[in-house]
């Protein structure tokens, strides 16, 4: 088991506020004059608004962030959910910008754009249209 | 308008509190005592400061504690809720001795009202109609009897420094008279520490009705209509209503209690939320019982038909603010009913039942209002009154008020404790509350017949508990030989290991 | 493991209704036309508003579901919560008739009289006034 | 009365409808696919039937299979929520003639106003003002062109048998055109069985205003009032209210609009509950946009602004009898806002979010209506919208109602899924929304901007979350050395173990 805990990226020192299990996954936390409530579930905790990632190991957690762009050199557009190819906008070896459409997805009877998360290079594409994906399937890779 | 505000209470008033707080941008900061440190008011505030051990007397009536906390925190003004130090003259003073705003009348107005016996001479000066009764404490027994062989049986013992039915004695000859006031006495220094208790003529068959009234800073007094509170036992209340279907039946009635109301209230100099409680009997008359000089338990249905925020005016006039409408604005509209739920079991003489909540679900959807101060895993202390939450509903007319309340508590499912929610279910489909044919010893008569809280279910039920049982024994077995397989069904748990992958 | 299972306290032909667990401990049972919600808490089931005792280990369930006097030729009078005895209402051998009060306790700030389950006899009582009672004690025995 | 209604739908509208049956001492009979065995509406209803596969076309939708299962149950009525088949003029005779009253419009009403075009034939027959367009479906992308040439940029394509905003498409510029039928038609075809769609033109910065009506069989046709649903993502309506700022402001306006959709209501032989939809532009003119011919998602924020049960009233007025109230007896109080919650995710291009709610936490309290189809350890399927329930809150003022619904927001809990609970906030708190500042394009503008949907947060939180994690492992290790310990957290669990004691 990993002992190492990271919040965010980064190694924090646990403060020393007064904690209790309310439910299981809430927390109370008395620190100095303020009271807050803390949600767990799967590597995130939720405080006063703020979502925390506990660890890295979860890969769909973390694209899910919404950060993955920045953390690597190279990015790649997953699937968050089952669903259908229904058009794909670019072609390997494209420059594309952070935001442009590379994929058309369909998935509860709704059509959704998947982008790129930053400008680059069409390293690989890794599905054809009508390919039904799972969730987590790398689509394509962009660096 | 304030900063922050410090909340002098506890459970489901002081949540209900934090939320318009929070409507309003203003901080809040919860007090608690060892047994509240997860209680939900402590979860859901801005702040919260530890006032000491669970014992009320060593935390939320302790006036130095809260005071200490409110200067700690950096609060502007201090909410009493209900209860506790809430019609305690000595706090409200304190409180503006040390520079805090006391949301509620002046200390003053509370200590005329305080005391029974003073709020009636206060009443009959203003011209509101009281019952016959001693103006003043009784020194003995003997003064009891004095009274009764006059104004003749049955007559009411109750506390000068009473409220919650505690210190208060029916007594219907005089041979009872005696023993009565001594338990009385005893009963109301226990409770309030003060064991004076003053007597009055009982009115049969009486309706307890009261009427909110509102002032502000600046002379203005307005009422906000009535609320019916006839269903009690042993002088609590279990359900109140807005409006009572027997004021609306009596040409004028409501004007004329509003009018003794705001008179009484005005004699007392008073400002803020107030409540001016009644005896009405059979034929309209009413006459003055007493004042409650802070918010009500039952404030909810006077919102619902007045659609006012009574917190958030109480804030605005301990602000200095005048009030924002004039009676002539106030229009109600459709009928509020209000149940009480309360941690105690019908089937054993509604024996207090605290404990673990094991499983929660609470009714929602609409005309349907919940003030909760529980959850899932709370332990409900054995420390305060036992009252769970209060659930409140509103529809266009009272009928349908009464079937969407059965259907709320249908929808509400409390686990591991005891819950009077089947003595509401008895009461709502009972015909006279549903006519409206109500007093003050109504639920008494009604609990008089014995009931079987438990009647035994029929066969196919029966079956299925059977097949129930059969599936989580075979549940069970599994879960030991594939400890993993038991988890999928506990999502606390899976989620403790989802963090840790 | 105890494998006998009695609802009631009858043995009961389990149901094959389509049984689904959606919450835990909450189940929906199809059976015939009828949808039914059930509540499972400790050894009790609870179903359209009636609640089925599962086993009769557990005395104190048991006594709570307010049958116990007709259960057996004897009944006690138990502490359903931790409390003071305020008062003693009755002696040993005093001939007693169900719903005659026996004791006076206070807990939680309130004084509650404990009644008599049944007509009989005060067999025993096991405590004195001002005694500290804890949750499940037995106070007396009627028979 | 009926005896048994049939509900042929799923979701937080199939509980709501329970809910109001079981009110009215009516037995609910819920329908449900394979995914939905333990949906919260099968959970409710006191009968439940199963209707086939979990793709709608295969239960939802199955017009067979439905009207089997009322008559396995012996219902009398069926009533068709929104969506599915609400509109289907085919089910509804399919209802009348197998002897079943559809709670909802005749057939011939629905047909007439479901086709978008035949509507504004109808509409404009009637005298209400109608958007310029092709009033019959095109045959080709050259009609289109042909239209915009004289009509002018922006234009508006939409599916003839649309909603929902399926088959829709905003075009710009004459060299779009042409594609974009193809994307609509194409999308029509696959949503609705039917690619037909037909041009309209685009009303610039127009607002989405709606009104209430209701009619009995008897000729008796009121309004309720109107709803702004100008806040859209892809047309659709993401935060409904009522009353709409803008037409408070417009002296007439409300009047004016009730009055044109009373009068398209009629043309169209109008009964039971209906919502005519208008665009308002910025000088208070509305052109008839479409006519809903069923009980709306947005229908809470009138009930709560005018008191009443629509769908106690829908089912009244299928029951045959007659409005229990006139125009003048309408009245609305104070502010009603809505929001749909979606399992979406905002910071994922509001993909789809569906998968097991781990944990759940409701608002509740004052002026909070919560119409949820969803529970803790509930699946949300893949297989229909990812609609989970509707937050609504009511106020005295508008003001006051947003505070109360991010007061209400704060309050809920959703975990393992992403839902649009942070789009809420960020609308709320935008100065354009609070001083009702709206258009249909309002939502997408404020997107336009990039937005971090998880803002780093601050250290001292940041402290709090590695306190958390360091217990939960602690905990994990105690947990495997002792496995009782942990359980002592998890009530299902321990509940379990008690059973077997």
């Amino acid at each position: 088991m990993n002992r190492i805990i990271r919040i965010d990226g980064h190694m924090v020192e646990p403060a020393d506020s007064d904690l209790a299990e309310t439910e299981p996954g809430v927390y109370s936390a008395i620190a100095g004059l303020s009271s807050w409530e803390a949600q767990v579930t799967a590597n995130e905790i939720t405080i006063g608004g703020y979502t925390f990632l506990v660890e890295f190991e979860d890969r769909r957690q973390w694209k899910r962030s919404g950060r993955a762009a920045d953390a690597k050199g190279k990015a790649s557009i997953t699937a968050a959910m089952p669903g259908k190819i229904v058009r794909i906008l670019v072609a390997v070896d494209d420059a594309v910008v952070a935001g442009q459409g590379i994929f058309v997805v369909e998935a509860m009877k709704m059509q959704n754009e998947l982008k790129a998360p930053r400008d680059g290079r069409v390293a690989a594409i890794e599905v054809s249209e009508n390919d039904s994906v799972v969730a987590g399937a790398v689509l394509a890779i962009i660096e | 308008m304030f900063a922050k505000v410090l909340i002098a209470n506890r459970g489901e008033i002081a949540l209900r509190i934090i939320r318009t707080l929070r409507e309003m941008g203003i901080r809040s900061v919860a007090v608690y005592s060892d047994a509240d440190r997860a209680a939900l008011h402590v979860r859901k505030a801005d702040e919260a400061a530890h006032i000491g051990a669970s014992p009320s007397s060593e935390s939320y009536l302790n006036i130095d504690r809260i005071l200490d906390a409110a200067r700690r925190h950096g609060a502007t003004a201090i909410h009493p809720g209900y209860g506790f130090l809430s019609e305690n003259a000595r706090f409200a003073q304190a409180c503006e001795d040390a520079g805090f705003t006391f949301i509620g009348p002046s200390a003053k107005s509370i200590a005329l009202m305080g005391s029974k016996t003073e709020a009636r001479r206060v009443a009959k000066a203003g011209g509101a109609p009281i019952v016959p009764g001693t103006e003043s404490g009784l020194t003995s027994a003997a003064d009891a009897v004095a009274f009764a062989r006059e104004a003749g049986f049955p007559v009411m013992l109750k506390a000068v420094a009473g409220g919650g039915g505690k210190g208060m004695r029916r007594v219907d000859r005089m041979e009872d008279l005696a023993a009565a006031f001594d338990a009385a006495s005893s009963e109301a220094l226990r409770a309030f520490g003060n064991g004076t208790v003053y007597i009055e003529k009982l009115i049969e068959n009486a309706r307890h009705i009261e009427i909110q009234v509102l002032g502000d800073q600046h002379g203005n007094l307005v009422h906000l209509g009535e609320r019916e509170c006839s269903v009690q036992r042993r002088h609590q209340k279990v359900i109140e209503e807005s409006p009572s279907s027997f004021v609306s039946r009596m040409p004028g009635m409501r004007e004329r209690m509003g009018e003794a109301a705001i008179r009484a209230a005005r004699a007392a100099g008073y400002y803020n939320a107030g409540t001016v409680e009644f005896l009405a009997d059979q034929f309209g008359n009413f006459y003055f019982l007493e004042m409650n000089t802070r918010l009500q338990v039952e404030h909810p249905v006077t919102e619902l038909v007045t659609g006012l925020d009574l917190v958030r005016l109480q804030l605005e006039i301990a602000a200095g603010e005048r009030l924002p409408f004039t009676q002539d604005d106030i229009a109600l509209r459709g009928a509020a009913i209000e149940c009480r739920i309360y941690a105690e079991d019908p089937a054993n003489n509604f024996f207090p039942s605290p404990g673990r909540i094991e499983r929660l679900s609470e009714p929602s959807g609409p005309g349907v209002r919940l003030d909760s101060g529980i959850y899932p895993g709370w332990n409900v202390p054995l420390d305060y009154d036992p009252m769970l939450a209060k659930l409140i509903v509103w529809a266009g007319t009272r009928d349908q008020a009464i079937e969407r309340m059965l259907r709320a508590l249908g929808e509400y499912q409390v686990g591991g404790i005891r819950t009077n929610l089947p003595l509401f279910r008895l009461i709502l489909n009972d015909p006279a509350f549903r006519r409206g044919d109500l007093h003050t010893g109504y639920l008494e008569e009604l609990l008089k017949t014995p009931i079987d809280w438990n009647p035994p279910g029929p066969p196919e039920l029966a079956a299925i508990a059977a097949q129930i049982a059969a599936w989580k024994m075979k549940e069970q077995t599994t879960a030991q030989a594939a400890p993993d397989a038991a988890k999928g069904s506990s999502w606390a748990t899976s989620g403790r290991e989802d963090l840790l992958r």
